[in-house]
């Protein structure tokens, strides 16, 4: 679905990382978490693509979404005010498998901006699953976000690079600390999701990875990746979402 | 649908002048979970080589003011799939379809063009020898007359449907290919293909582009477009369907005047899905508006 | 005045990469009334040619997505108004002058050369055998190597300071040409000029400009320009000014990790009277916040 | 001068007819009536050049403008909101000469969206001139604008096409309605000029003409017309008002 959206937020929650209320028809077609929409953040040409972002909570017909300041089309989208309508297609992709962890111990792994379609995944897992446990990893204490949200949702994890909270470490160093789980979602930068494959190799690991996008919508083969077995995925229509193994990173 | 908006091109009877350009809209069946394709003109379906190709590495997507590069690299389920999968499904719309014919060598070309004609709903062949994101083949046939008017004679041998070449921009003389292929029996053109353009990521100091080097495409090259094919338009009798930048009806009626017999509509459509229908559906209020009865009439009219 | 902008080219010790491009800043006058134009790091001139030119009818000016298409045909008062007006006007600015020469006919350019470069504060000379929008000369010798090598090879001869060829974007292999050019002397290139173009006004159905076609500049045409930069660059070994579409501290580092020695900046003059004057200011904070000490140091560093 | 300045109004006046208002320092440099600014309608890249506008009147540090939504960067501008900020360069160019009609009776003839550099004119003349008359050129009722403001500054003779109002025809069909006059200034589309040039070949008659503009400072040549000695004028620089005769039209 293609909608014009009002927001009903725009809010910097740390520097440089904004949390944004948009309202509309589209928000209930949402059907997975780790969906995202590729939303088109200027009038005119200018930025002349969508930028693809994550699903980070939907409640009724509002979709949360979180991002970060990085260039000139998510400056643009900190500068709107509510009231503004805003172009949004979605939801598009595959998101994470929430079935998967129907009755057993889901561990959420999320690693700076990566953090965000955790948030909507494990509001999900909250009755499907036996238990939820979130990693969260950032640079350091200042780039902490949402860390009281997610504590909401069950046990929460913070490391930081710089050790100013937290473990000291990356992600892979809190995993002695969180005991037994059986399905492992996660998304962050490619590094770490690399490092997440290689720590364990033999559980059910979903993983959402990025790519540069035009259509978002599977049609232009631009932002496919290598699989395995020789063949391709299309990061936008097939992902972003990935059973670990299935794409080459 | 209206009469007016309809237009004949050799092998294509159209309802209406616009459709999507190649590479812009896959097989269609992505765009066809937002709108019935039957409205569309006709379909440029994505390129078509003997086997399946995976194309470049990513990053494949550039984005530029007013535009974007893509190196996607021809990827494409191959000449059988295409055939088996994707041309039956496309048969259940009452849409011709134009299949774009790419290969790294003739053999290539004419093994496709020879097979890919064969199908029912393929009413014409787009001949790409124009794709600057390959190595091989591609662009290297489009940029000298000699090669251009042989490909061009060697398909339209084996070809059961008009052929269409499409010409790339990145020539000092486009006017002189043109010529070439309508001698060699081109039964039309279209034009143009991407720019060849790149871009560097000022962060790391590299290219944005795992090749390097992409096709710019979208708004920024329409003066070009418009341009060239103003100046084939004087230099042919054969028909253009002209393309690049390309975003709302005016733009269409742009380039009818330039010369365009029909138009594609590109990069538009990854901006937004509802692109070819939103201007077919503005282009009968827009020639109310300039007093246009026919969209036929116009065509060339800025010669005059 | 901080040494680590500074740059050196052939005859051109610049404090800093960036200078006006010809045509975007007439001979200075009326920048001058906003800025000092000792910062600059030199300035281009308009083209002059031996007499004085009025250039092409009005409409010269179309506006495009990201750019504008201009049709001025070269207009300026001719050689001798601007050696008696217009340079000594400029010797009082501590900036070296690169003087845009272009004409007709080959002797044209011999003749402008030889004088011009005479002046003192002409410090190189810019070859512009790529000016799309006159009928006679301009682009015509610059399409084609063996006139661009044997103007470049006359021009050589009578000049008094180091020579850079402009070079056209309306060709098939730029890199073809630049070698052709260095062969024959060329101490430098610069490029690119602007690329052919054409807008019809829908509510005419004419070309908006009265010369028909026009140049093509702005950011719309910036991905072409890195590219060729980045591909000259790669095939010669003499010093390129890059320009194409340059509006901020970004697009200029961009170019010279292409390859550029150093930048022009030409229709961004057009649209914001002080686009030189924020570049060079933003230039070492850009270079603070990328960790680049030198400007020089990154030429060419994307194909590293 | 290139200046932000803040929008204080932007009202339409009659259907597609805007009046904008906005203040800064910038407004203090015009000296002459008929100048007029190069205004930056959008944000970033598109619309790329800046618009020519003419000065409709200057109150303290507040400029009027009054435009009509002609195509995509005037449709930008009718759409801005007071307090947003405006990126306006200028004054630009040469206006009308004021001293000329000192003493004298002054003739203002303006043609539909080429009335506003009049107001500020005849503002000027209140003091200097011995009278002032307008002639305001219109298609039909429905277009016209200001015609209250012009008629506080003097008589003022409408005329309308179609006879809707004023006077049936064109301007040049009330010149027998004014009686004596020594100096005449107008603005309006090139045929209206031509027919006052025609006309009054020996009044002393000043003409503001148009022309696309690039730099609208004189630098690009973008803008030039040809004078009738073989040379030639920058309408943004030399002009836009030029006596009649000077250029060729
Ligand atoms: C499926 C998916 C989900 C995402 N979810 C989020 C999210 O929830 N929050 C968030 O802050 N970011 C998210 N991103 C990254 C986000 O898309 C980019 O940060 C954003 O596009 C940058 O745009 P820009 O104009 O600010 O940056 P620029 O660098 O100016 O963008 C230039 C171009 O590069 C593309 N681009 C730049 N960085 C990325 C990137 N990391 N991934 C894909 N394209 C990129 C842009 O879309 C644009 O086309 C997601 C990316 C993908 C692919
Ligand atoms: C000295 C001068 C003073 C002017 N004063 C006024 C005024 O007070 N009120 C008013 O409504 N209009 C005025 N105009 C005309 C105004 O500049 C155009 O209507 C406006 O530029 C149209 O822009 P657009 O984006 O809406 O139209 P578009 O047609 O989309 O513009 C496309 C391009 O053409 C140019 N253009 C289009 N029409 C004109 C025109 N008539 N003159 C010059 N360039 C044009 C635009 O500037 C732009 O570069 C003046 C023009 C000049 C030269
Ligand atoms: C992502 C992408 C993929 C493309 N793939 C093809 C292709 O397979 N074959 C082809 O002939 N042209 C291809 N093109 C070129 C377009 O068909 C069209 O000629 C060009 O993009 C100019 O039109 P536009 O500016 O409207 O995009 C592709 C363009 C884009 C943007
Ligand atoms: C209005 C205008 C006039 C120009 N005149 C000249 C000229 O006289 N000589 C020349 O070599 N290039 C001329 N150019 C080309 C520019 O110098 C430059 O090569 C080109 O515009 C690309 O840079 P840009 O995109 O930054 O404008 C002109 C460009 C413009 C826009
Ligand atoms: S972005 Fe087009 S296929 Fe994924
Ligand atoms: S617009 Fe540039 S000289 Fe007038």
């Amino acid at each position: 679905m293609q909608q014009l959206m009002q927001i009903k937020s725009n809010n910097e929650l740390i520097s440089g990382i904004f949390e944004m209320v948009f309202a509309g028809d589209l928000a209930k077609e949402v059907k997975e978490p780790g969906t995202f929409l590729a939303i088109k953040v200027g009038h005119g040409f200018s930025p002349y693509l969508r930028r693809p972002i994550s699903i980070c909570k939907v409640n009724g017909n509002e979709i949360t979404i979180i991002y970060r300041v990085q260039g000139s089309g998510t400056k643009i989208l900190s500068e709107k005010k509510s009231g503004e309508m805003i172009d949004v297609l979605g939801p598009l992709g595959h998101g994470f498998n929430v079935d998967a962890a129907k009755g057993k111990k889901a561990l959420l792994i999320g690693g700076g901006i990566g953090t965000p379609p955790l948030y909507e995944l494990s509001r999900r897992l909250q009755n499907t699953a036996e238990s939820v446990t979130h990693i969260l990893g950032f640079a350091d204490a200042s780039q902490i976000f949402y860390k009281e949200e997610y504590e909401s949702l069950g046990k929460t994890i913070i490391t930081t690079e710089n050790g100013s909270a937290g473990i000291k470490g990356y992600v892979t160093d809190a995993l002695k600390e969180v005991g037994e789980y059986d399905v492992i979602y996660s998304c962050g930068p490619t590094p770490m999701l690399k490092a997440l494959c290689a720590a364990m190799p033999d559980k059910e690991l979903y993983i959402s990875i990025e790519e540069r996008m035009a259509c978002a919508i599977g049609a232009c083969y631009g932002c496919v990746c290598h699989t395995q077995d020789g063949g391709y995925k299309r990061v936008c229509k097939d992902g972003p979402v990935f059973r670990a193994g299935e794409v080459m990173l | 649908m209206s009469n007016r908006l309809a237009v004949s091109l050799p092998g294509l009877n159209l309802k209406n002048p616009v459709m999507p350009a190649s590479g812009c809209f896959g097989f269609g069946r992505e765009f066809a979970e937002y709108y019935d394709l039957s409205l569309l003109g006709a379909i440029m379906i994505k390129a078509t080589t003997p086997k399946a190709r995976f194309g470049n590495e990513t990053p494949r997507i550039a984005e530029t003011p007013c535009g974007m590069l893509n190196a996607i690299g021809l990827q494409n389920p191959g000449l059988e799939s295409v055939i088996a999968n994707e041309l039956p499904w496309l048969a259940k719309y009452d849409v011709p379809i134009i299949a774009n014919v790419a290969g790294n060598e003739m053999e290539d070309y004419v093994l496709v063009a020879k097979e890919i004609s064969k199908v029912e709903n393929v009413k014409a062949l787009e001949i790409n020898i124009s794709c600057p994101n390959v190595k091989h083949g591609g662009m290297a046939f489009g940029t000298q007359c000699v090669s251009a008017a042989e490909l061009t004679a060697r398909v339209k041998e084996v070809s059961k449907v008009p052929i269409y070449i499409k010409l790339s921009p990145n020539v000092t003389d486009v006017t002189e290919i043109a010529y070439a292929c309508e001698k060699a029996g081109a039964d039309g053109l279209t034009l143009i293909n991407t720019l060849l353009g790149m871009s560097i990521d000022i962060k790391t100091g590299k290219p944005v582009l795992a090749n390097r080097t992409g096709g710019l495409s979208g708004p920024a090259i329409k003066p070009v477009a418009v341009r060239m094919v103003y100046d084939v338009c004087k230099a042919v009798k054969i028909p253009v369907i002209g393309m690049g930048g390309i975003s709302c009806a005016e733009d269409v009626i742009e380039f009818m005047y330039a010369g365009a017999s029909a138009v594609a509509v590109g990069a538009a459509n990854l901006v937004d899905v509802y692109a070819c229908k939103n201007i077919i559906e503005e282009l009968p209020k827009l020639m109310d508006e300039l007093k246009i009865e026919n969209i036929k009439d116009i065509v060339g009219r800025s010669r005059q």
